[in-house]
C-alpha cells in the first residue's frame, strides 16, 4: 500500500536532459521520505509519465494519466508545458507542481484562480529572473566602460520574456540596446551575429538560451576574438554541459539559477549537508532545477503530514498557499498567484564560473553579495 | 482491394472502438487517447492517400494540419466565429494553402517535391512564431491556449464530457474516412494511380495531370485542415511544438505500420502505432530506442505493413482453398 | 483532318523535326517512315502536345498548338507509344476503362470499354495488372486504351516491332477493321515495309526531320533516295 | 560450349520455362523463335544469371553457372544484350559504351572495340554525348547492341536486336552477327525480323509456352511448314 | 575613406567568412548524403544519426588515446569502425528491401525507424547531455581585425578538398561510374558486369566512412547531443535535392550558397528569418531549374 507521486518528465526528445535534472531532485527528496519512514505510514511510489516534446495532447494525455488514471496524491514536473499544463492538470485537483518560469502560465492562471488553485510554480517567472538578473548586473563590483548592452533570446516564450524585460530595464537605466536578436533552437554558428558585436564592443552581452549547445558554442566563437563584454548566459549558465564541456575555459562567465540553493558552498550547515549528499548521489554540482524540484516535494509532504490525508487535495492546497513550507534556507511562501517568487528563501541565485565550476557570487532578493565570495573581471577584459 | 474490403475493414474498425466506450468509458485516459487516435487516424489516412496512393512524395501533412489547427483557432480566439464554422473556414483555407503548395509542384520530381512541402513544414515554426505569426493571432511562441470548444446546440463538446465528444470525434473519423473511401474508389482514384504510373499515358488518354495533382493536394489538406482545426478545439490550446520531428516521425510510423498505399491500412496503423507506444511507456527512456527497434524489424518482415501482409495471408488462403 | 504546317522542333542544338508539312485526310490509313532518328517519334509527340514547338498543326481546321496533351486527346487524338506504357497499379480492364473515362466525349460506357476488350483480344488478360504482360499484349492493351478514347484519328507508333509473322498479320486485320469498320483514319509509324505497302494509301518518308517524299507506298518503296537513306540496297 | 538442361524458370508462382533443353557449340549460331509471351527472353536471361527462380543446370565450358551471379558470369565471358535495352539514363552516349566493357576481359579492348562499334553505327558516334534517355527508339536500340559488343564476350545472347531498327540496319545486325561469328564467337539469338537470319543458323530452336517444340537444323526448320508459315514469314 | 565605411568593409568580409565556414560545415554534412541520396536514390533518415555515431565513437576513445595528439589515431580508428557499420547495415538492413518493389520507400522507411532506434539508444548510453571532444586546432590567424580560426580554415579545405575529390572518384573512375550505373539501372549494371550488390554497399559504406569523418570534425566544432541527428539530417537534405540529385558539385555550390544566405540574412534582418529566407531561395530556383541547381534534366 503506496502512495503514488506523478513525474511527468520529458524522458525522451530533446528535452531529456532537462527532465535528468529534474528528475535528480525529485527522487532524491522521495527515496530521503521513504528512508524516514515515508508519509502518513506509507511509502511513495513514483509514476513517471514521458511528457516527450510537450506537444499539446502530450501534456493533456499527462494529466488524464497520471491524476485521472493513477490516482496520484501529487504531481512533480519540471518544464511541463509552458501553460499548456495549467489547463491539463487544472481540470483536476491534485497538488501539481512546475517549474514553467513563464507568464504565460500564470495569466491562464489568473483566468480562473479558483479552479487552478492546486498550480504551483516553483520558480518565478521570466520577467521577474530577467529583473533579478539586471539587479545583478547592475551591482556586480566592475566599471562597466560603455553603456551598451547586446542581448540575444531564443524564439520560445521564455527568451522572449526574459529578452523583452531585460531590454526595458537597460533602456530605463539609460543604457543602449545595441542590438537584440532572436534566434531559433539549434544555431550554433554565430559569425554574423560576432561580427556586429566586434563593431559595437558592447560591455554587456547577455544570451537567454535555455539549451547549452548555443551558448557554448557562442561563447568558444566569441572568445576566438573577444570584446571587452561581461558574457551573462541567464538560465543557459545552469545546465552543467557549459562547465562540464568548456571546463575552466569558462571563467568569468556570469548566469542565474532561479529557486537555487547557492553553492558549492551553501549558506548554512543543512544546506550543506543537502550539497554534499547531492553530489556524493550524482557526482556533480547541482543542475538546474534539482533543487526547485527537490524544495517542492517535500513542501507537499509537508503540507500532507499536517493535513493528515494525502487526498484530501482541497486542503493540501490550502494549507501550502497559507503555510507555505519552512525549507533549509527559510520559510518559503508562494504568493497570491501560486508562484514562489524569488525571496530569501528561495532566492535567485547569481553564478560566476570560476575555476571552472558554479561559484554562486550573488543571491536575490534583496540583491546581495554572496558570503565571502567575489566577482571575478573576466579575463578577455583587459 | 475491391472497396467492399476496405469498407468492411473499415466498418469493423471503427466498429470495434465505437464500443470501446462501454468497456473503458470511465477511464478518461484512454477515451482522451482513443480520441487522439481517430485524429491521428485521419490525418495518416490523408497522408496515405497523397503519398502512397497518388504518388506524390508530399512531407508537408504535419503542416497542413498545424496551419488548420492555428487558422481555426485564431479565427475562435480572435474573431469569436463560432467553432463549427471556424472549423470549416480553416478546411478550406488548408485545401486554398495545399493548393498554393501543391502548384509549384505539379513539375517537380519526388525528391523535389519532398522539398518543397517539408521547407512549408520547416518556415511555418519561424512563421508561427515570429512577428508576423502574432499579428495574425498564433500567440507567437506561447502559442494559444484558450480556444473555445466546439459547440452544437448550446453543448459544448470539450474532454469535460469526453464520451460524447468521442463520438462526436468518432463521427468525425468515420465522415473524413468515408470521403477517402468514395474518392479513391472512384474515377479520381484511377486517375491518381494512373498519374502516378505513367503520367505520359495517362495524359495521352486524356487525364488532366494539372487538375488531378491539384485536387490530391487540395482534398488531402481540406480534411487534414478540418482535424487539425478540430484538435485545436478539442484539446483547447496550441503550440509550435506539433512541428518539432516528433508527430512527424510519429505519423510516418503510422504509415509503415499500416502499409504504404493500402488505405485503411492507414487508419490500422494509427491505432497499433499509439496503442504500441502506450504499452512500451513503462520501459521509459527505452520506450522510443524500442519503438524505432520494432519499426525497422516490421519493415523488414511485412513490408507492406500490416494490411498488406493481412492481404496477402488473405490471398494465399483464398487460392489455397 | 490533320495538317502540319512548317513545323519545327529543336533541341538544343539538334533539329529534329525540320520545317515539316503534310496533310492526313479524314479515313485514311497514312504511313510514316524514315531512319532511325528521323524525328517520326517527335512528330507524334509535337501532334499530340507533349512538347513546344514553332509552326502550326491543325487538327478539322482548328489550331492546336500550344494545347495540353489531355485537352488534345479529348479533341479525338489518340496515340500509342513507341515503348509500351502502362499503369502497373491497374488491371488491363481498368486500363482501357481510363481511356474511356478520361478520353472520350461523353459518359463512361462500359459495354464500349467491354466491346474493346474483346477486339483486342484482351478478354482473357482483363484482370491482369499490367505490368508483366508480354509485349504483344502491352501494345494491344495501349491500343485498346486509345481507342477507348473514341478517337477520330488514331496515331499507332511501331506497333509490330518485336512480333513475330503470324501476329503481325493479326495486328494489321485489327488496324484494317478500326479503320473500315469504326471510321477512325489512322497514322502509322512502322520499319516494316510490308506492313506500310499492304496497309496504307499515303507513305511520308522523313529524313533527319525533313520530308524526302510522299505519296502512294508503291511508288515510294521504289524512290532512289528512300532506298539509300532508308531501306538499304538489299532492300527486296 | 553451352548445355542447358531441364530448365524451369518461375516469376513467382508462374512457371515460365518447363524443362528447356538446348545446346550451343563453340563458334555455332543457335536461333531461338517462338510466339510473344512465350519464355524467349526468360531463358536468355536465366542463362546469365537475371531470372531469380530457376531450376535446372545451365553448363557453361564445363562449369554449372547458374546461381552464380551475373557478374560472375559477364567475366567469364557470356553478355546479354537485353530486349528492354536496359541502358543509364542519365549517361552519355560515350559512358554507357565504356560501361558495356566493364568486365575485366574487356577493358584492355576498350579502344579497340569503341572504334568497332562506331564504326557500325555511326549515329553513336555522332551522338556520343548525348544522354541515352533522349536518344529514339531505335538509337537507344543500336546502342544497347553497341554496348553488348563492348564486352568482348565469347557467347553472346542477343535478345531481338532488330527490334526497332530501320529496314537497312535489320540488315546490318545480320552481317553483324555473321562477322562477330566468323570471329569465333558463339551467339544465341532471339529474332524473328530479319527473313535471311536462318542462313545463319546452325541450330533453331522453338518454344512455345515454356517448352521447347521444336529442335532442329536450318533445312528441317525450312522443311517444316507450319514453322515457315508463323516463325520466318517475313 | 571614412572609419564608417572602412567597418562596413570589414563586416561584409566578416559576414563572408562567416557564409564560407557556414557553407564549409554544410558541405562536409550533406556530402555523405549526395552520395547514397543523391546517387542511389534510397533516403537515408538516419544520416543524421551516423554523423553523431563518428562524434560519440570519438568521443569515447579521447580518454584512451589523449586528446590532441590522438586525432590521428581517432580518424584511423573511427573511419574504418563506420565503414563496416555502413557495409553490414547495408547487408543486413538494406540490402533484403532492395528486392522488393518501390524498395526506396521502404528503405527510408526502415531508416526512419533506424533514426529512432539510434538517437533514442544515444540519450540512454550517453545521456541527454551534449558531450565536446576538444578542438583539433587551437588559436586564430589575425589579419588586421579579421580573424580566421584555424579550426574553421581546416574544415573549410577538408569539405572542399574531400568534396571535389569525392566528385572527381565518381565521374572519372571506374568504380565512380560503377556506382552510378547501378544507381541509374541496376538491372543493366548487373549486365554489364557490375557486381551492383559489392557496389551497392561499398556505396553505403563509404558514405558512413565520410560521415564518421565529418562526424569527427563537426562534433570538435558543436558539440555532439543525442537528438540533434535530424536536424543534420533535414539540413543536408535540404542541401543535397538543392544541389540537384546525384550531382557532388551541385551539392557543394547548395552548400556554400545556403552557408552565404544564412550568413547574410543573419546580418541583415535576423536569423529567425534565415529559414524563410531559405525556403524563398528554394522555391525560385526549383521554379527556374525544376532538377536543382546542377541536377541533370
Ligand atoms: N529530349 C530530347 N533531347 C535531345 N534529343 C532528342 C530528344 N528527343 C529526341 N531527340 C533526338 O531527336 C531525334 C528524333 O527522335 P525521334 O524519337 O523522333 O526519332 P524516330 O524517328 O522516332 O526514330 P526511331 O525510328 O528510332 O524511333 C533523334 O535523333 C533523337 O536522338
Ligand atoms: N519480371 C516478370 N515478372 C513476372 N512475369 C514475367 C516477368 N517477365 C516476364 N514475365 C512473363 O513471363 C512470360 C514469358 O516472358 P518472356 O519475356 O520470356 O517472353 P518472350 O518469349 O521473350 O516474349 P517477347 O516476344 O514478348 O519478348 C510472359 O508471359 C511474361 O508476361
Ligand atoms: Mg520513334
Ligand atoms: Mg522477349
Amino acid at each position: 500500500d503506496t502512495i503514488p507521486v506523478g513525474v511527468p518528465l520529458a524522458m525522451t526528445g530533446a528535452y531529456t536532459g532537462s527532465g535528468d535534472d529534474y528528475f535528480k531532485g525529485i527522487k532524491m527528496a522521495i527515496d530521503e521520505l521513504n528512508a524516514a519512514g515515508g508519509l502518513l505510514g506509507k511509502q511513495l511510489e513514483i509514476i513517471r509519465y514521458d511528457s516527450k516534446e510537450f506537444a499539446p495532447e502530450v501534456v493533456m494525455q499527462g494529466a488524464d494519466y497520471l491524476c485521472g488514471q493513477k490516482k496520484v496524491a501529487s504531481v512533480h514536473a519540471g518544464w511541463a508545458g509552458w501553460g499548456q499544463d495549467v489547463r491539463a492538470y487544472g481540470k483536476y485537483e491534485v497538488p501539481f507542481f512546475a517549474d514553467d518560469g513563464s507568464q504565460a502560465a500564470v495569466d491562464v492562471y489568473k483566468e480562473n484562480p479558483e479552479q487552478y488553485s492546486n498550480i504551483f510554480q516553483l520558480t518565478d517567472v521570466g520577467i521577474e529572473q530577467a529583473k533579478s538578473m539586471f539587479r545583478v548586473l547592475m551591482a556586480l563590483p566592475y566599471e562597466y566602460p560603455n553603456k551598451k548592452a547586446v542581448i540575444i533570446n531564443t524564439d520560445d516564450s521564455w527568451g522572449v520574456e526574459v529578452g523583452d524585460t531585460l531590454e526595458a530595464s537597460f533602456k530605463e537605466k539609460g543604457w543602449q540596446v545595441a542590438k537584440r536578436e532572436t534566434v531559433p533552437y539549434g544555431t550554433n554558428e554565430w559569425g554574423a551575429i560576432l561580427t556586429r558585436i566586434r563593431r559595437i564592443k558592447p560591455a554587456l552581452i547577455h544570451i537567454e538560451i535555455p539549451s547549452a549547445q548555443e551558448n557554448i558554442t557562442f561563447f568558444r566563437q566569441f572568445i576566438k576574438k573577444p570584446t571587452p563584454s561581461i558574457i551573462s548566459l541567464g538560465w543557459g549558465i545552469t545546465p552543467r554541459e557549459v562547465v562540464e564541456n568548456l571546463g575552466t575555459a569558462a571563467d568569468g562567465i556570469v548566469g542565474e539559477m532561479p529557486t537555487g540553493l547557492p553553492g558549492p558552498k551553501a549558506p548554512n550547515a543543512a544546506g550543506q549537508a543537502w550539497i554534499d549528499k547531492f553530489v556524493g548521489l550524482y557526482k556533480h554540482q547541482i543542475p538546474a532545477g534539482s533543487w526547485a524540484t527537490y524544495t517542492g516535494v517535500m513542501a507537499w509532504a509537508n503540507a500532507v503530514k499536517n493535513v493528515g490525508d494525502a487526498y484530501n487535495f482541497k486542503a493540501v492546497n490550502k494549507y501550502l498557499k497559507e503555510n507555505g513550507y519552512e525549507g533549509h534556507q527559510g520559510l518559503i511562501k508562494w504568493d497570491a498567484d501560486n508562484v514562489l517568487r524569488a525571496q530569501a528563501a528561495a532566492p535567485v541565485v547569481h553564478y560566476q564560473v570560476q575555476g571552472g565550476e558554479l561559484m554562486a557570487i550573488y543571491t536575490d532578493p534583496p540583491t546581495k553579495a554572496y558570503q565571502d565570495s567575489t566577482f571575478i573581471v573576466p579575463r578577455w577584459i583587459k | 482491394m475491391s472497396w467492399q474490403r476496405m469498407a468492411a475493414i473499415m466498418g469493423v474498425v471503427y466498429g470495434i472502438v465505437a464500443i470501446l466506450p462501454l468497456f473503458v468509458g470511465d477511464i478518461r485516459f484512454i477515451m482522451q487517447i482513443l480520441i487522439i487516435c481517430l485524429i491521428w487516424a485521419v490525418v495518416a489516412s490523408c497522408w496515405d492517400v497523397i503519398m502512397g496512393f497518388a504518388g506524390i512524395f508530399s512531407f508537408g501533412q504535419v503542416a497542413f494540419f498545424v496551419i488548420g489547427a492555428y487558422t481555426s483557432g485564431i479565427f475562435a480566439v480572435s474573431w469569436q466565429v463560432p467553432a463549427v464554422l471556424a472549423i470549416l473556414m480553416a478546411g478550406l483555407f488548408t485545401a486554398g494553402m495545399g493548393v498554393l503548395v501543391g502548384l509549384p509542384c505539379l513539375k517537380l520530381a519526388g525528391p523535389y517535391v519532398a522539398l518543397v512541402t517539408f521547407g512549408v513544414h520547416m518556415t511555418l515554426m519561424p512563421l508561427l512564431r515570429g512577428d508576423i505569426g502574432i499579428a495574425l493571432g498564433s500567440g507567437g511562441s506561447v502559442g494559444i491556449l484558450t480556444i473555445p470548444p466546439i459547440t452544437l446546440f448550446g453543448y459544448a463538446f470539450s474532454s469535460a464530457n469526453i464520451i460524447p465528444t468521442f463520438y462526436l470525434t468518432l463521427a468525425l473519423a468515420v465522415t473524413c474516412s468515408v470521403v477517402i473511401l468514395v474518392v479513391i474508389n472512384s474515377y479520381w482514384g484511377t486517375a491518381f494511380l494512373a498519374l502516378k504510373d505513367s503520367e505520359e499515358f495517362a495524359v495521352s488518354l486524356g487525364i488532366s495531370a494539372f487538375k488531378y495533382k491539384l485536387m490530391v493536394f487540395a482534398l488531402t489538406s481540406f480534411l487534414t485542415g478540418v482535424v487539425g482545426a478540430y484538435y485545436g478545439h478539442y484539446i483547447g490550446m496550441l503550440s509550435t511544438r506539433m512541428l518539432e520531428l516528433d508527430l512527424f516521425v510519429t505519423l510516418m510510423v503510422m504509415l509503415v505500420v499500416g502499409g504504404i498505399g493500402k488505405f485503411p491500412g492507414a487508419i490500422l496503423g494509427a491505432f497499433i502505432t499509439v496503442t504500441v507506444n502506450e504499452l512500451l511507456a513503462p520501459l521509459g527512456s527505452y520506450r522510443a530506442v524500442t519503438m524505432g527497434a520494432l519499426v525497422v524489424i516490421l519493415v523488414l518482415l511485412l513490408p507492406n505493413g500490416v494490411m498488406g501482409f493481412w492481404l496477402r495471408r488473405s490471398k494465399a488462403g483464398a487460392t489455397s482453398t | 483532318m490533320l495538317k502540319l504546317n512548317h513545323v519545327t522542333k529543336k533541341f538544343g542544338e539538334l533539329v529534329a523535326v525540320n520545317d515539316l508539312s503534310f496533310a492526313v485526310e479524314a479515313g485514311q490509313v497514312f504511313g510514316i517512315a524514315g531512319p532511325n532518328g528521323a524525328g517520326k517519334s517527335t512528330v507524334y509527340n509535337l501532334i499530340t502536345g507533349f512538347y513546344p514547338f514553332e509552326g502550326e498543326i491543325a487538327f478539322e481546321g482548328r489550331n492546336i498548338a500550344g494545347r495540353q496533351p489531355h485537352e488534345i486527346s479529348k479533341l479525338g487524338i489518340a496515340r500509342t507509344f513507341q515503348i509500351p506504357q502502362t499503369f502497373p497499379s491497374l488491371t488491363v480492364e481498368q486500363s482501357v476503362g481510363v481511356g474511356n473515362r478520361f478520353g472520350a466525349r461523353g459518359r463512361f460506357d462500359p459495354a464500349y470499354v467491354e466491346s474493346i476488350l474483346a477486339f483486342m483480344e484482351l478478354t482473357p488478360v482483363r484482370h491482369e495488372p499490367t505490368g508483366q504482360l508480354s509485349l504483344l499484349d502491352k501494345k494491344r492493351l495501349m491500343m485498346g486504351a486509345a481507342l477507348a478514347t473514341r478517337p477520330k484519328i488514331l496515331m499507332l507508333d511501331e506497333p509490330m516491332a518485336g512480333s513475330n509473322s503470324n501476329e503481325i498479320r493479326s495486328l494489321m486485320e485489327s488496324i484494317r477493321r478500326i479503320n473500315a469498320e469504326m471510321g477512325i483514319t489512322i497514322i502509322i509509324i512502322e520499319h516494316f515495309m510490308k506492313v506500310l505497302t499492304e496497309l496504307t494509301s499515303t507513305l511520308l518518308i522523313i529524313e533527319t526531320g525533313t520530308k524526302v517524299c510522299m505519296g502512294d507506298p508503291e511508288t515510294v518503296v521504289n524512290d532512289p533516295e528512300v532506298i539509300e537513306c532508308y531501306l538499304g540496297e538489299s532492300y527486296g | 560450349m553451352l548445355t542447358v538442361t531441364d530448365l524451369n524458370a518461375y516469376y513467382g508462382q508462374a512457371q515460365v520455362l518447363k524443362q528447356v533443353s538446348i545446346t550451343a557449340d563453340a563458334g555455332q549460331v543457335v536461333v531461338i523463335l517462338g510466339p510473344n509471351g512465350h519464355g524467349k527472353s526468360t531463358l536468355l536471361k536465366s542463362i546469365c544469371g537475371l531470372v531469380e527462380r530457376v531450376v535446372g543446370a545451365v553448363i557453361y565450358q564445363g562449369e554449372n553457372i547458374l546461381g552464380q551471379p551475373t557478374d560472375r558470369i559477364v567475366n567469364q565471358g557470356l553478355i546479354y544484350i537485353a530486349e528492354n535495352r536496359e541502358l543509364f539514363p542519365h549517361m552519355t552516349v560515350l559512358e554507357n559504351l565504356k560501361l558495356g566493357a566493364y568486365a575485366k576481359s574487356a577493358r584492355a579492348h576498350e579502344k579497340r572495340n569503341l572504334e568497332m562499334v562506331f564504326d557500325l553505327f555511326p549515329r553513336l558516334a555522332d551522338r556520343r554525348n548525348q544522354l541515352s534517355s533522349t536518344m529514339s527508339g531505335g538509337e537507344a536500340r543500336m546502342l544497347a547492341v553497341a554496348r553488348g559488343l563492348m564486352s568482348n564476350a565469347e557467347l553472346l545472347c542477343v535478345d531481338e536486336p532488330s527490334l526497332g531498327l530501320q529496314p537497312s540496319l535489320r540488315f546490318e545486325i545480320f552481317s553483324i552477327i555473321q562477322k562477330i561469328n566468323k570471329q569465333g564467337k558463339t551467339v544465341l539469338l532471339v529474332e524473328q525480323n530479319i527473313p535471311q537470319i536462318t542462313e545463319l543458323a546452325d541450330r533453331i530452336y522453338v518454344i512455345e509456352e515454356g517448352r521447347i517444340s521444336f529442335e532442329g537444323s536450318k533445312e528441317e526448320a525450312l522443311s517444316n511448314e507450319h514453322l515457315k508459315e508463323i516463325f520466318l514469314g517475313m | 575613406m571614412s572609419e564608417d565605411t572602412l567597418f562596413l568593409i570589414y563586416e561584409l568580409i566578416d559576414v563572408i567568412i562567416s557564409g564560407l565556414t557556414n557553407g564549409s560545415v554544410y558541405a562536409l554534412m550533406a556530402v555523405g548524403l549526395t552520395l547514397v541520396y543523391g546517387v542511389t536514390k534510397a533516403f537515408n533518415f538516419a544520416y543524421g544519426s551516423f554523423f553523431n555515431l563518428g562524434g560519440y565513437l570519438a568521443w569515447l576513445m579521447i580518454p584512451v588515446v589523449g586528446a590532441v595528439g590522438g586525432y590521428v589515431s581517432i580518424f584511423i580508428a573511427v573511419i574504418p569502425i563506420m565503414f563496416i557499420v555502413g557495409y553490414g547495415l547495408e547487408k543486413s538492413l538494406v540490402a533484403p528491401l532492395r528486392k522488393r518493389p518501390e524498395w526506396e520507400m521502404k528503405v527510408m522507411m526502415m531508416t526512419l525507424g533506424l533514426a529512432l532506434f539510434m538517437d533514442n539508444l544515444y540519450a540512454v548510453v550517453f545521456g541527454g547531455r551534449v558531450k565536446s571532444l576538444p578542438p583539433i586546432l587551437e588559436g586564430t590567424l589575425d589579419v588586421g581585425d579579421l580573424v580566421f580560426s584555424y579550426q574553421d580554415i581546416m574544415i573549410f579545405f577538408l569539405s572542399i578538398g574531400g568534396i571535389l575529390l569525392f566528385g572527381w572518384i565518381l565521374n572519372n573512375t571506374r568504380i565512380g561510374m560503377a556506382v552510378q550505373a547501378v544507381a541509374q539501372n541496376p538491372e543493366g549494371a548487373k549486365i554489364v558486369g557490375i557486381p551492383e550488390k559489392r557496389i551497392f554497399a561499398a556505396t553505403f559504406a563509404i558514405s558512413t566512412a565520410m560521415v564518421g569523418f565529418g562526424g569527427i570534425l563537426l562534433s570538435q566544432k558543436y558539440f555532439i547531443s543525442p537528438m540533434s541527428g535530424g536536424a543534420i539530417m533535414v539540413k543536408s537534405w535540404v542541401i543535397t535535392a538543392f544541389g540537384g540529385m546525384g550531382s557532388i558539385r551541385g551539392g557543394l555550390y547548395a552548400a556554400f550558397i545556403i552557408g552565404m544566405l544564412e550568413a547574410f540574412v543573419g546580418y541583415t534582418l535576423g536569423m529567425s528569418y534565415s529559414m524563410i529566407a531559405l525556403f524563398i531561395l528554394l522555391l525560385t530556383t526549383l521554379a527556374l531549374r525544376p532538377q536543382g541547381l546542377m541536377g541533370r534534366a
